[in-house]
């Protein structure tokens, strides 16, 4: 059945700007109590000792909680459990995250942290959710206004101030399907060069000696070192480095084993 | 004139003058008493404003389930202050078409009207310079002469919604001066008299709103139909038409408008507690310790005067503007036959003498 | 779809009946699609034709939009109506060729078609003819390009010119 | 005399142009002028992965972002033949309806202040803050959610949110009965508001209108009665109905869904709390499962033969019926997104319920219509 949206009162009532008048009055005593707004930037939601003078619960229009956990703000990124593995910048949409090389690393392969242009960033949380180490997380920090655009871009040391502000991290982590694709190797075509195996950020690529076939007569066998990477599947976090730096594209997407 | 001839506040300051420099021919210590008197006024009147404003903005933050203006000074008072400096800071703009003698004297002249009515508006008994018989009448004449220069102003800023402000403002004004006149009718009726002093003191006994209460609605919406504000602020409706008439107005022209929009609120304010509400009096009846401690009466006036205005804000806090033509209608349809009643009624009691509910009241009537 | 949306199979059954008795011809093929009573095929040459039989027999009277897909080589033009009368879906889709695309419009069956074409026009480059008012609707005036084209690369700046309509 | 109402007016609510002409203060000719805040969403669709179209789902209409990602999310759903779990939908209806009366809400205020009402604006803003509270505890973003995923949404509700809904949706019926006594109330909102902005059921089906328009002029048409989507097959709730296709009708059609809206959310919340359970389809392909990554070689998606299909799916959003197209042709990017926004269409059939008209009536009807420019434009 539809529902009865026709209006109880006639329109032609006499003089019914009363009603309104007194709505109006009711909020205006209701308010001179406490108003709805708080005073922003010296009373904060988030402010313990403010949400108990107020007495902020579900229904009150100051609002039903504090600044959630999992909020998306600025980004705070820890440093040292980085590993480095460009998932974060692979996964934003707005290509806002590029990686640049932190102190730290050793010189021929520089450790590598995500930068964050916030001129860009549409906070949609994908680079964190992505992130296998958890050492990039949404804060609840949500203050970025600057007088300089240069400003908003947050370089790794910047984002790790942030961490080591501790503030609250968003909680939420993404569990990993349980039928997740798997690096593949397409064994002929691999070899044996360790290009994988060296820059693999988690280090769960190891080469095995495979064993060289004998030459039957009349067969040449292929020039190439008799190694093979084997992945450790449970440390592999998915990143695709060692596809994108194999030489001879024999690494690949496949399913799992 | 002589030095006689004032009182009040300005014949104190005459007499501040001739105490202070003896040689000073008489003629001339009028002219610089007058002269400090009106710079007295204005700066009463402006700061009078200026707090009016911030007195809206809280009162409507209230309303509006929020705290209005709070940092700038103590609960945000100098915050119109800094408002005004901005404003002041800021490049006026003409638009390339508009007329130069209309453009800046509009606001001008605007604004000016406004504020020569604070010099005739008794505020309390030993204030106003000088008596004058048909104080009521210049007032409203004066308060009158706003559409003329709200449509030069309009009409000179070459723009469209300009220009239908201007129109919609004259149109609504002059609708509303016909009720508002009749309603002032009742009122010269009961006092018998168009000087403000003697229209206050002879509401010694009781208020002329209670009469007049019919007389009192129509002056009140008509008020509001003169100053512009909600719910018949259509020549400013700024959902359709931008700001009306001060869309072109920038910076300090903007904020001349902005000023004499809120001085002329004031007035009306002012007039209503004048005409209906007993002025600067209090009813006999009331204890002697209210009325009798230093500067009672504008104390008891300037409380008036603040509450008739905050009715306005609970007005504007509650209902929304009305269209052009259902305001015309409004205007022309209901408010005259309301104040001609009123007039009658008026006349009712004056010819009896007596009121049936208050029992007869002396001093009534010629 | 969460669910299947209403459509009933008889529904379909008739729908498609109805039209291969109507427009032998200009039908090409019905296809199930879910959530909908099903995708007509015809050919665009008799769209008007079709229009009329989906509007006035079939009682289809709300047309929801028309789009335009790329294929390259052709251009596919969908219109997805609504019949108040069987509470679902029909989608009607047609191929025209990439050159010269051009479709009869349907603003006479359903008035509504207007700024849909007009949108389809300007991004896919599809034009209709008999429009009353083909002109740029989200695009410039005189915008050049058509952007939802599968030519139409993005990252690629294009030089604009835009013509001024003055009032 | 033409004069422009847009692309900077206080009449219009977002970025765009109405051009009308006038004789005195009636409207004679109506030209609307739309493409100002164009995004070519459906292009940069074309070049994101299922996923990511998600953020500019929730950028479409920013005042109903997560109505747009569940329009989005369903379409994309049948085109890659992925069912998401049982919980996941009866989130999502949850996230609609909750966004609906947010939207209804902000409507409600924006309608009113065009009258030149500002206290329920802010009465509004208010009440809507409540909700995008409740939605920032479970998606995290207060306006942009970014919440739904191919195959579910993103993770479950935080404990505590339905018992904090349900005092929510008691303080929000209380405050209706209060916008009622605002409006309806007022004679002088009777008197702007009635007969306004008249578009009778045959105009509106001819031109395509939908939603509180279209049912206001006494159509009974909603989709999540006609063709039930998602779980609204097992709620209960009622279609609100009005006869008088007048500006009037429109708000007592918005403020009756809000209530019905209440009503289904308190149906989902108690369900929501008997069956806990994933979220999250299982088995999905590793390009659509959480951590997006590379999927290295080009091609590889097409080599693995992944299914191609086409998806369509139609939702009752705040303003009307919302319709989405995606094609899959079996890469990680959708072939062609095309959405169909309900606003778009309503708007197309402005000149019907505008001309003849006062200058002083446009903003309260074009407020009716609840116009939000970024679906308009996309």
């Amino acid at each position: 059945m539809a529902a009865s949206t026709e209006p109880k009162e006639g329109p032609n009532a006499a003089f019914l700007i009363v009603k309104p008048m007194a709505t109006a009055a009711r909020q205006f005593v209701k308010s001179l109590v406490r108003p709805s707004t708080i005073v922003y930037p010296f009373e904060r939601l988030e402010d313990p000792s403010f949400r108990e003078e107020v007495k902020v619960e579900s229904g009150h229009p100051i609002g039903v909680g504090p600044i959630w956990d999992n909020y998306r703000g600025v980004h705070a990124l820890n440093i040292a459990t980085c590993i480095s593995c460009n998932l974060c910048a692979f996964s934003c949409p707005d290509l806002c995250i590029e990686m640049v090389t932190v102190p730290g690393g050793d010189p021929k392969h520089p450790k590598k942290c995500p930068q964050i242009d916030y001129g860009k960033c549409s906070y949609c949380g994908f680079c964190s959710d992505a992130c296998p180490e958890g050492c990039l997380s949404m804060t609840t920090r949500y203050e970025l206004s600057t007088p300089n655009r240069s400003e908003m871009i947050y370089s790794p040391q910047k984002l790790h101030e942030v961490f080591e502000r501790k503030l609250p991290m968003n909680p939420i982590r993404l569990e990993r399907p349980e039928n997740e694709d798997a690096i593949r190797l397409d064994a002929p075509l691999c070899i044996g060069c360790n290009a994988c195996s060296r820059d693999c950020p988690t280090s769960c690529i190891t080469m095995v000696d495979t064993p060289k076939p004998t030459a039957k007569p009349g067969e040449k066998l292929p020039r190439r070192i008799w190694k093979e990477p084997v992945i450790n599947d449970s440390d592999c976090v998915r990143c695709g480095t060692c596809i994108s730096v194999c030489p001879k594209e024999c690494l690949f997407w496949g399913t799992h084993p | 004139m002589t030095v006689q001839s004032l009182y009040g506040v300005a014949a104190l300051v005459a007499g501040g003058i001739a105490y202070l420099l003896p040689f000073l021919p008489p003629w001339l210590v009028t002219i610089i008493a007058d002269v400090v008197f009106g710079a007295i006024l204005l700066a009463a009147s402006m700061i009078n404003t200026i707090v009016l404003i911030w007195y809206e903005r809280k009162l409507l933050g209230r309303f509006m389930d929020r705290r209005g203006a709070m940092h700038v000074g103590y609960a945000g008072l100098l915050q119109n202050f800094a408002d005004g400096l901005k404003l002041f800071r800021k490049n006026t703009y003409k638009p390339r078409e508009a007329d130069s003698l209309g453009f800046y004297g509009g606001p001008t002249a605007y604004m000016v009207s406004s504020l020569v009515i604070f010099g005739i508006l008794p505020i309390s008994t030993g204030w106003d310079n000088g008596s004058l018989p048909l104080s009521l009448l210049l007032a409203l004449v004066i308060f009158s002469f706003a559409p003329l220069f709200i449509f030069l102003s309009a009409w000179s800023s070459n723009n469209k919604y300009s220009l239908m402000g201007g129109m919609r403002s004259a149109a609504q004004m002059i609708a509303y001066e016909v009720p508002i006149l009749i309603a002032v009718v009742a009122v010269v009726v009961l006092s018998g008299s168009f000087d403000l002093t003697t229209i206050v003191s002879e509401q010694r006994n009781y208020w002329f709103a209670l009469p007049l209460f019919l007389a009192l609605i129509v002056f009140v919406a008509g008020m509001l139909a003169e100053m512009e504000r909600i719910p018949f602020d259509l020549p400013e409706a700024e959902a359709e038409l931008v700001e009306g008439w001060n869309t072109e107005y920038g910076g300090m022209l903007f904020a001349f408008f902005m000023l004499a929009d809120y001085l002329r609120a004031l007035i009306g304010s002012i007039l209503i507690v004048l005409l209906f509400l007993g002025g600067w009096t209090l009813p006999s009846y009331v204890p002697a310790a209210l009325t009798s401690f230093p500067l009672a009466g504008i104390f008891w006036f300037m409380v008036k005067t603040y509450l008739v205005f905050g009715v306005f804000v609970w007005v504007r806090a509650s209902l929304p503007r009305v269209r052009t033509d259902q305001l015309l209608r409004v205007g022309w349809m209901r408010m005259v036959p309301l104040a001609l009643v009123s007039v009658l009624i008026a006349a009712a009691v004056v010819a009896a003498h007596c009121l049936p509910v208050l029992g007869c009241v002396p001093g009534l009537g010629s | 779809m969460g669910t299947d949306g209403g459509t009933g199979r008889m529904t379909s059954e008739e729908i498609s009946g109805r039209l291969k008795e109507k427009l032998p011809e200009a039908v090409l093929a019905f296809e199930e699609l879910p959530g909908t009573a099903g995708r007509v095929r015809f050919r665009a040459e008799s769209a008007l034709e079709v229009f009329r039989v989906v509007r006035s027999d079939l009682g289809y009277d709300h047309l929801s939009m028309v789009g335009g897909i790329d294929w390259v080589e052709e251009r596919e033009v969908i219109y997805l109506v609504w019949s108040d009368l069987r509470r679902n879906y029909l989608l009607l889709s047609t191929r025209i060729a990439a050159r010269d695309a051009h479709i009869e419009s349907a603003t006479p069956v359903w008035p509504s078609a207007n700024w849909h074409e007009r949108e389809a026009w300007e991004m896919v480059d599809i034009r209709f003819d008999h429009h009353p008012d083909l002109r740029h609707l989200l695009m410039p005036d005189g915008y050049a390009f058509h952007p939802l084209l599968r030519s139409f690369k993005l990252h690629e700046p294009e030089e604009l010119e835009v013509k001024v309509r003055r009032v | 005399m033409w004069i422009n109402m847009g692309p900077q007016h206080p009449m219009t609510h977002g970025l765009w142009n109405l051009r009308v002409k006038i004789e005195g203060e009636i409207v004679k000719e109506i030209d609307p002028e739309m493409g100002f805040l164009h995004r070519g969403i459906e292009k940069i669709s074309e070049d994101r992965h299922y996923n990511e179209v998600i953020t500019l789902m929730d950028r479409t209409c920013y005042v109903a972002g997560i109505a747009w990602e569940h329009l989005y999310i369903q379409a994309a759903e049948q085109a890659l033949h992925v069912t998401p779990p049982a919980r996941a939908l009866w989130i999502r209806v949850l996230c609609e309806e909750m966004q609906r009366i947010a939207s209804h809400v902000m409507w409600y205020a924006a309608f009113v202040q065009d009258l030149g009402l500002m206290s329920p604006f802010l009465y509004g803003m208010r009440d809507r803050d409540l909700l995008l509270d409740h939605f920032q505890s479970f998606t995290g973003g207060r306006l942009t959610y970014e919440y739904m995923r191919v195959g579910g949404v993103r993770n479950d509700l935080p404990p505590g949110t339905t018992d904090r809904m349900r005092k929510t949706l008691d303080w929000l019926m209380d405050r209706f009965v209060e916008y009622d006594r605002l409006c309806m109330g007022s004679e002088i909102f009777r008197k702007r508001c009635d007969d306004l902005g008249v578009l009778k059921a045959n105009d509106c089906i001819a031109y395509g209108v939908t939603g509180p328009m279209l049912r206001s002029a006494g159509v009974r048409r909603d989709l999540r009665k006609d063709r039930p989507y998602a779980i609204y097959d097992q709620v209960d709730f009622d279609m609100a109905i009005a006869d008088s296709a007048d500006v009037t009708g429109r708000y007592l059609v918005r403020m009756e869904e809000m209530r019905q809206s209440v009503r289904i959310l308190r149906q989902v919340v108690d369900w929501l709390d008997k069956h806990p359970g994933p979220v999250m389809a299982p088995n999905l392909p590793r390009w659509l499962g959480a951590p997006y990554a590379p999927v290295g070689r080009e091609g590889y998606l097409l080599k693995r033969n992944y299914p191609k299909g086409v998806g369509l799916s139609a939702i009752e959003e705040p303003h009307g019926e919302a319709n989405a197209y995606v094609v899959n042709e079996g890469g990680e990017h959708p072939y062609r997104v095309k959405f169909r926004s309900p606003v778009y269409v309503n708007l197309s059939a402005a000149h019907k319920y505008l001309v003849g008209y006062h200058v002083a009536d446009i903003p309260p009807i074009m407020g009716s219509v609840d116009v939000c420019v970024g679906e308009v434009d996309r």
